[in-house]
């Protein structure tokens, strides 16, 4: 079986939800005949026409709001946003509209979009094509956000999005695109939103995080296990709003010392959520700080690659921070 | 005078079922000032002034087919769209019954899923790409259905307004647009707003049919949302129609207006109210005798009544509804 | 001396600040001759005249923009948006454009801007004229974020805002505009941004919030400490962007209990980096779970009169709050 | 061929500098691209075919005073505005000493306080409502400088140029909005970005003047920007201004535009190259010589040459800058 990159189980699971559903279509800048800057909606023009794959103007918030619109008429619309960072031209259409639609219609109207957004850092992007951008929307109930970690998960979980009535950010890591593949089931891959997934069981440190740290912690725990024997127990949350709380709740009880991380900035980031979940209910459990590893203070990442280097959260980072919190 | 509706296509029987619903939706504003006043309830947003516009665009619709995303204002547009007395005075009471929100919004944010009327909040604009989505969606699903978006002059300077215009248009989808230019943004004044001599000289910029209407005057209304919505049918393209009028209240029952319009400049408006000159219009085409408008204004009176006891007396969403309908099923997934 | 309301605190700021500097002037929606909605701009149009007390058109993200450029020009424009809610157009302009301004120049540009804007609930306000939108912008590196719970705060923190070099998104309750009022002193008022304040000094438990909820809390403190003697230790963040970490590990480590307040929804929301700063620090020192009241996470509060009083956070409920923390 | 210059104003050392800039700008792009595809920067946003129009325009400002808010593409303006070759590569190459943003942003976002040139983000058409407000301040100063501002076709679809064009055009600001019209944004079409005919039509909707012209014809852009300029001067607002002209090269390094224009449609537009003509032009008019072209072009050689070493071997900046300006004061206040 061949081996299935992240961004194309993406476009594996646009193509099957079109196929299935004819409520389904794509909206978005260059995602027409180009596919997409990034080629994620690649094939999707040919296959399925131009009225269901729509080059919009370049104008987020009308392609978000005209998604909206087109949801509320019971359509099953997939906005794409070129990059995470220009979201924020959108960031009213999707907080006070798709977000409060069922709750301030009570429960007359619903807005089934998914938003999908290429974010995070490690790829020259600088400022504006670098940005984890999640923790803007990440306290607006009737919103979800989804951040898938692998392949697998990004084509069962851009699916569970599409067909769910509620609206999902959907953001997917441009780095994890190319760079990260597996084979993929030959039957219907559908994962559910709103659950964490234990990647790594393990009793010394757990470990929360989701994104493309994801991988580098797989792989920096891999190599602690066998430099130092140190047993991570690692969960990707894979739905940052709302989180789930039980599994956070569980990993952080049963190894008592705790390291989150996100490549976004550390301050109001969701991990300090996570964080705060864990100092509500699992206080007495707890051997150790609640940690946090994350990106610096500062603006976003810069371009040089130098301060880029020097912004990015990577493996070797995460490896001193679990050897740091196993040997506390 | 001349008949001017007859030539247009409307019977003597619509045009005084427009007059009707115009009056209903006075009667009723007038009647959410007396109980604000009384402190029955604690805001509203009026239409005054701009009713025969908004029933006069409506009767040009397929009520039983168009989509509509009306601005907190249309009282007039609800009502001809099949919202009643009773849901109006629900929602002005905010009670759970309200099938608008549950009295979870504030009065003038109106929805309605059953008449095809989208659910409205409080940012302005934000209502005109959701309505060119409606369109787009109404293509993609061969569903003849047109799409009728208001708001008002203030509001058109809102991005939203820009990029869901030149979607639409780029798109050609059948979308009419009617700005209801009532001459002021709260306390500021058109010529503070814009520098442009129309608001519908935008249309061009955008490459879709623009057009500025005497909104007090249903007749024009009426002719140039009718025609729009033969383009729009013709798969000819979205259509910006401007209404003109004034404010004839504050802004809301929060505003006071004389710290920045005179007094005489209101009463000069209220001249001109189109209520007025429809009426008048009916009266000398003998279609509203004295007795039928009587009988119109007695029932009215008797409607708006009953409405208003039974939203009175009607319950108040209970506390334990607060988490309903954040997802379509509590918890995720 | 007159006693001064919260909302002619802030009419005073903005008028000492324009007398003393020309490159002080106002841009909003109505507040003009009208003064502004709340009449927070009362007599400066008048006082200044039009030129430098501008009715901008209805457009945030224009009102927000073009006072970005007059700052980088070298202005210190104070830009009012109507409700906190109606900053959602504007969030382009201020999280990729001011906070970055500096950053990423290399401190060739700056923008010293003021947004002033009414947030927070219990006014009947409805879904849209009620929220508390800090969160949405408290991860953004470049950006303050001022909510000032009283008169001479509102004042004190208005006129720093003002003279700040860097942009300052100042929250106004419009709850407490008529609802609190204090004298004065007859000196100039200038309080510093970044520094929380300790409200009450005590050694039962420590309570930290910002906005009205402080308001709420010390009056539920007094009761506390006539009804139950608990003696607690009230910490108000006042600057709620980037936190004052040194004040919130001194007060948790103080006391040993937290209780946390908002009147956000609870997940995402300012407390939850407040709570994990506590976490990462104060771990060993603490004797309880660190305890969060907040709204709840519904998408925000209705105008029905049952349920918005259902979701406001209020002095019964904290003092309950209180009350439990303090007997755990 | 009829002299076209010495009517507007300009004299034959003015357009043989104004050659040399956009030659420049042409022959600074070229070298990008050699050295993106060495593998020596990773990105290029380019100019070409573009230049002309952006230098005929600066050179109608007053550029010892004027306030310019550029794009992405545009190195003929940053170039007419006095950054020079060096900087030009340091930006490309990211390096400390770029005066634009120290190597912290991409290839193309400008920015420079004493050229009085805003800093430009990622996200289009911001730099807008920047510009304008730029001109508010100008006037709030009693500073005679005007502010120009420039942006793609597909960005005018945004909601910021639409906000900001109506306020600038509802105070009577001295800006000058330049849409530069190559036809596509990335993979689009001008026919699937806009209907209307041209972007200069959206002035009318604002009360700004506005004006379509060839932006392959120096003569004609700046005859329009300096007819913009002296309104601004003379406190007749705003103006808009549309330079058609076509994006010879793909979007940037990272396109690829075969998926989406032919071939042909290229070498088409490449006939029309405004470098070309006014080339041509020059020669005609016997200001540009076979001896002063090929001057031109060594002195460039040369100076690209060293500009690029010089970039090339700069530091970048170090890793303890990382923390630097995020605030005016380390930490807050
Ligand atoms: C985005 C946004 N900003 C501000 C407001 C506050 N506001 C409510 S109505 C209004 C004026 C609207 O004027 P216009 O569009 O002319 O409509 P009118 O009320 O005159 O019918 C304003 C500023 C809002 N509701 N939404
Ligand atoms: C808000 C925003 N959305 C998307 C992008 C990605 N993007 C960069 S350039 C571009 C096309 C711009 O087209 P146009 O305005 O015509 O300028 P051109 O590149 O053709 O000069 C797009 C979509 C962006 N930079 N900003
Ligand atoms: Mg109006
Ligand atoms: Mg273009």
């Amino acid at each position: 079986m061949a081996q299935v990159t992240y961004i194309e189980a993406i476009n594996q699971a646009m193509t099957e939800e079109m196929e299935r559903d004819q409520r389904v279509f794509v909206l978005g800048e260059d995602v027409g005949k180009r596919g997409g800057v990034f080629r994620a909606t690649d094939g999707l023009y040919d296959k399925f026409g131009k009225e269901r794959v729509i080059d919009a103007p370049l104008a987020e918030s009308a392609i978000t709001g005209v998604g909206i619109g087109a949801a509320m008429y019971g359509m099953h619309p997939i906005a794409e946003i070129q990059f995470a960072d220009f979201i924020l031209p959108a960031v009213n259409q999707i907080i006070s509209e798709a977000a409060k639609m069922r709750y301030r219609s009570n429960g007359d109207w619903s807005c089934p979009i998914t938003v999908r957004a290429p974010f995070g850092g490690g790829i020259h992007g600088a400022l504006y094509h670098s940005q984890s951008i999640e923790s803007v929307f990440a306290n607006q109930p009737g919103l979800k956000i989804v951040i898938p970690s692998n392949p697998k998960d990004a084509k069962g979980l851009l699916k569970s999005a599409i067909r769910d009535e509620d609206p999902v950010l959907f953001f997917e890591h441009k780095k994890a695109y190319r760079l990260l593949k597996e084979e993929l089931p030959e039957e219907e891959v559908l994962t559910p939103i709103g659950k964490a997934n234990q990647v790594l069981q393990g009793d010394d440190i757990t470990v929360i995080t989701y994104g493309l740290m994801v991988h580098y912690a797989k792989e920096a725990a891999k190599e602690l296990s066998e430099e130092k024997g140190v047993s991570v127990n690692l969960i990707d949350l894979r739905t940052v709003y709302p989180l789930d709380q039980e599994s956070i709740i569980e990993a952080a009880n049963h190894t008592g010392k705790v390291l989150l991380i996100t490549e976004d900035n550390k301050e109001g980031s969701i991990i300090g959520e996570v964080s705060a979940i864990i100092a509500e209910h699992c206080l007495f459990e707890l051997d150790a700080p609640i940690k946090r590893l994350a990106g610096p203070d500062v603006p976003s990442m810069p371009y040089a690659s130098t301060l880029e280097k020097a912004f990015m959260v990577n493996q070797d980072k995460i490896k001193d921070a679990m050897l740091e919190l196993a040997l506390f | 005078m001349m008949n001017k509706h007859e030539k247009l296509g409307l019977s003597d029987d619509d045009v005084l079922e427009m007059y009707r619903l115009i009056l209903t939706a006075r009667r009723v504003d007038e009647r959410m000032w007396l109980l604000n006043r009384a402190g029955k309830i604690p805001f509203v947003v009026s239409c005054q002034g701009q009713e025969v516009q908004q029933v006069a665009a409506s009767f040009a619709l397929n009520r039983d087919r168009d989509y509509s995303a009306p601005y907190y204002r249309d009282v007039g547009v609800v009502l001809a769209m099949g919202m009643t007395v009773k849901e109006l005075m629900l929602q002005a009471f905010a009670k759970a019954e309200d099938p608008n929100s549950g009295g979870r919004q504030m009065p003038g944010h109106f929805g309605h899923k059953r008449l095809r009327m989208l659910s409205g909040s409080s940012p302005v604009t934000t209502q005109v790409p959701h309505a060119v989505g409606v369109a787009l969606a109404t293509r993609l699903s061969n569903d003849p259905a047109v799409s009728f978006v208001t708001l008002g002059e203030g509001s058109s300077n809102q991005g939203d307004f820009h990029e869901g215009c030149n979607f639409a248009a780029v798109h050609k989808l059948p979308v009419i647009v009617m700005v209801e230019n009532n001459q002021y943004a709260i306390s500021v004044g058109l010529g503070d707003q814009v520098a442009c001599e129309k608001i519908s000289d935008r249309a061009k910029g955008y490459g879709m049919y623009g057009e500025t209407v005497d909104g007090n005057d249903p007749f024009d209304v009426y002719r140039a949302v009718k025609e729009a919505h033969d383009r729009a049918k013709n798969q000819e393209g979205p259509s910006l129609i401007e209404a003109v009028s004034y404010r004839l209240t504050p802004h809301s029952s929060d505003d006071d207006d004389s710290s920045y319009r005179s007094q005489e400049e209101v009463e000069k408006a209220k001249e001109n109210d189109g209520l007025i000159h429809f009426r008048n219009y009916l009266k000398e085409q003998n279609i509203l005798t004295d007795e039928v408008e009587e009988e119109i204004e007695t029932k009215l009176k008797e409607e708006i009544d009953e409405a208003t006891d039974y939203a009175d007396q009607a319950p108040y969403a209970s506390e334990d509804t607060l988490y309903d309908h954040v997802y379509q099923t509590k918890g995720v997934n």
